[in-house]
């Protein structure tokens, strides 16, 4: 009983997800579809524990605390700029 | 064979497939490295999926083992074309 | 055979990658191509969860969303110039390509049906389980890449130094980074940090859960390129010899390893017996740092400023 | 019970998800898309981790997943920040 409502959600939750890459698709610019991608960093940490839950593997959640911190990391590469050209 | 393993070792073969098409007709650099790297990435499903044993089952290791260091090399791989695309355009400019 | 919510999700995410990997190579916007490729690497760090591969899940989510998106991302500052290289196929190659892939597409069919259903029982997974109390760890994958296959791991290592002696002989490395605001400096600070906590964990935990040298190093390299994305020109990556014998010391603790073994009679990176748990440790926190030292580099996109005053130091003049 | 309980947060929390995705896509603008984003989707996450906190009913997971949410708050307040910012200034480049 558990198990389906969590897979429904899980389905469900994934589903919105790919509502959301539309934005990634479409842009128009680039910080939109940098967007897209911090929305599927966080949706990919929720799905990452509802699956660890589902197939009881533990190490999901650590998978999930890792995406968290490299979501971060590529916003930075995004919008850091280099220092100008002597 | 599981249902599961099919759909997505057909994926792999797919995406390998989409890949290498790509990897061959683009004319842009950058766009012939995302290709490489899909193409890779479809040649690891595939092995992930036979390695998958069912919902309950542990799956083989490795497959996993082997995809590990797959990944691995695949960035650096990466990394030293994007570095050598930089330094051809820088060569062009010249 | 039964068809369940499960297969509905699994079929869902293999559309989803198909699409992404599609929509991310059509088109001519390689930036729009370069963020669809970093959701494609999310999405398979999911797919990996799904395969119950942990240990590949936590990999893909360090470098396929983190680090290869970062290399990407500024890759798209260096500016490329189309129609220089426009390739013109003609009809005939064109057809032989088509033929090609035809080929093989159909000798991958045939491998796959052939590894999914041959041999049933006789398996190479069964001798693995088989002896994993002997090999030093619990993790089935750890004990598969440092001591059933070590050797892969080796040439693995050799693979990944070979890459970055590639970059680093092509030239200077990008131009530092401006200095950070007050919000990313404290970014930087408190994440560096974490990365660095998170990736001594999966370290140690690898022996017995998904985590290990590889994972490791992927966040210690993502740890340096927040550094450097920082402003941060020098901190992180040691410049001078310290950092060549950093870049080859996985390489060089499994070669040592393997010939003390050897001058106890034993095979070539055979491990003593009762000893394989301390052994793997030190080979793997070796090898953590080599691949995050290489990673690190690769991400600079050549040698760091300084490399090559230290390197004529040595040389005589 | 719990188990119950656990699931109607992770079923609450599908909402949040659902408008962040929604407001992602229909508000117009940069600026205005953030707000969906990092609102919705923080506190979705949030009602999800105590849903499997519950659920998993183990005090060190639960914590762990706290850690997880507490994670993705500030760093997607701080990446929203810096995007923000970097498309604000493109607009005055342009």
């Amino acid at each position: 009983m558990t198990e389906t409502l969590l897979l429904t959600a899980t389905l469900l939750l994934f589903m919105t997800l790919v509502t959301g890459l539309i934005r990634a698709l479409i842009g128009p610019s680039l910080q939109d579809r940098m967007l897209s991608i911090q929305l599927l960093g966080t949706g990919g940490v929720a799905l990452l524990i509802l699956l660890g839950l589902l197939l009881d593997i533990e190490a999901l959640v650590d998978t999930a605390l890792v995406l968290a911190l490299l979501a971060a990391v590529a916003a930075a590469a995004l919008t850091r700029r280099e220092t100008p050209r002597d | 064979m599981i249902l599961t393993q099919l759909i997505f070792g057909i994926t792999g073969g797919l995406l390998f497939a989409i890949g290498l098409r790509s990897a061959l007709v683009r004319e842009s650099l950058l766009a012939r490295i995302l290709a490489v790297n899909i193409s890779g990435a479809g040649v690891f499903l595939a092995l992930v999926a036979i390695a998958y044993r069912g919902l309950e089952e542990t799956p083989d290791p490795i497959p996993h083992a082997l995809v590990l260091t797959g990944i691995v090399v695949a960035v650096s791989a990466t990394a030293l074309a994007l570095a050598l695309r930089r330094r051809l355009e820088e060569a062009d400019d010249e | 055979m039964e068809i369940t919510l499960w297969h509905l999700l699994d079929a869902l995410l293999a559309i989803l990658l198909l699409g992404l990997a599609w929509s991310a190579l059509s088109g001519s916007d390689l930036r729009r191509g370069v963020v669809l490729f970093m959701a494609f690497g999310l999405l398979l760090s999911l797919v990996w969860a799904r395969l119950r591969a942990p240990d590949l899940a936590l990999a893909e989510a360090a470098i396929g969303a983190g680090l290869s998106g970062a290399l990407l991302l500024l890759a798209l500052r260096d500016s490329e110039k189309p129609g220089n290289r426009t390739v013109q196929t003609p009809p005939l190659l064109q057809l032989a390509t088509l033929l090609l892939m035809l080929l093989l597409a159909a000798s991958f069919a045939l491998a796959y049906v052939t590894a999914v259903t041959g041999n049933n029982g006789d398996r190479l997974a069964g001798l693995a389980f088989g002896n994993l109390e002997q090999s030093g760890v619990s993790n089935p994958v750890t004990a598969v890449l440092l001591n059933f296959r070590a050797y892969d791991t080796l040439l693995e290592l050799a693979v990944l130094l070979a890459a970055t002696l590639g970059i680093l002989a092509l030239g200077a490395e990008r131009r530092p980074f401006r200095k950070p605001g007050l919000l990313l400096g404290g970014l930087v600070t408190w994440i560096t940090t974490l990365l660095v906590m998170v990736a001594g964990y999966l370290l140690w935990a690898g022996a017995h859960a998904p985590g290990g040298a590889f994972q490791a190093g992927a966040l210690l390299a993502a740890a340096i390129v927040m550094l450097r994305l920082g402003g941060m020109t020098s901190e992180g990556l040691p410049v001078s010899r310290l950092l060549r014998w950093l870049l080859a010391a996985g390489i060089a603790a499994f070669m040592l390893t393997g010939y003390l073994a050897t001058f106890l009679d034993l095979a070539f990176l055979q491990y003593p017996e009762g000893r394989a748990g301390l052994l793997i440790l030190l080979i793997e926190s070796a090898a953590m740092l080599s691949i995050a030292f290489s990673l690190g580099l690769a991400y600079l996109g050549g040698s760091p400023s300084g490399w090559e005053k230290s390197s004529s130091k040595g040389s005589p003049s | 019970m719990t188990d119950l309980l656990g699931a109607l947060f992770i079923l609450a929390s599908l909402g949040f998800f659902a408008a962040g995705s929604i407001g992602l896509l229909r508000l117009p603008g940069v600026h205005a898309r953030l707000h969906a984003l990092t609102k919705a989707d923080n506190v979705g996450l949030g009602l999800l981790v105590v849903g499997a906190g519950l659920i998993g009913g183990d005090l060190l997971l639960a914590l762990k997943l706290l850690l997880v949410w507490l994670l993705v708050m500030v760093a997607s307040a701080i990446a929203a920040n810096l995007i923000a910012s970097h498309a604000m200034k493109d607009g005055e480049e342009s």
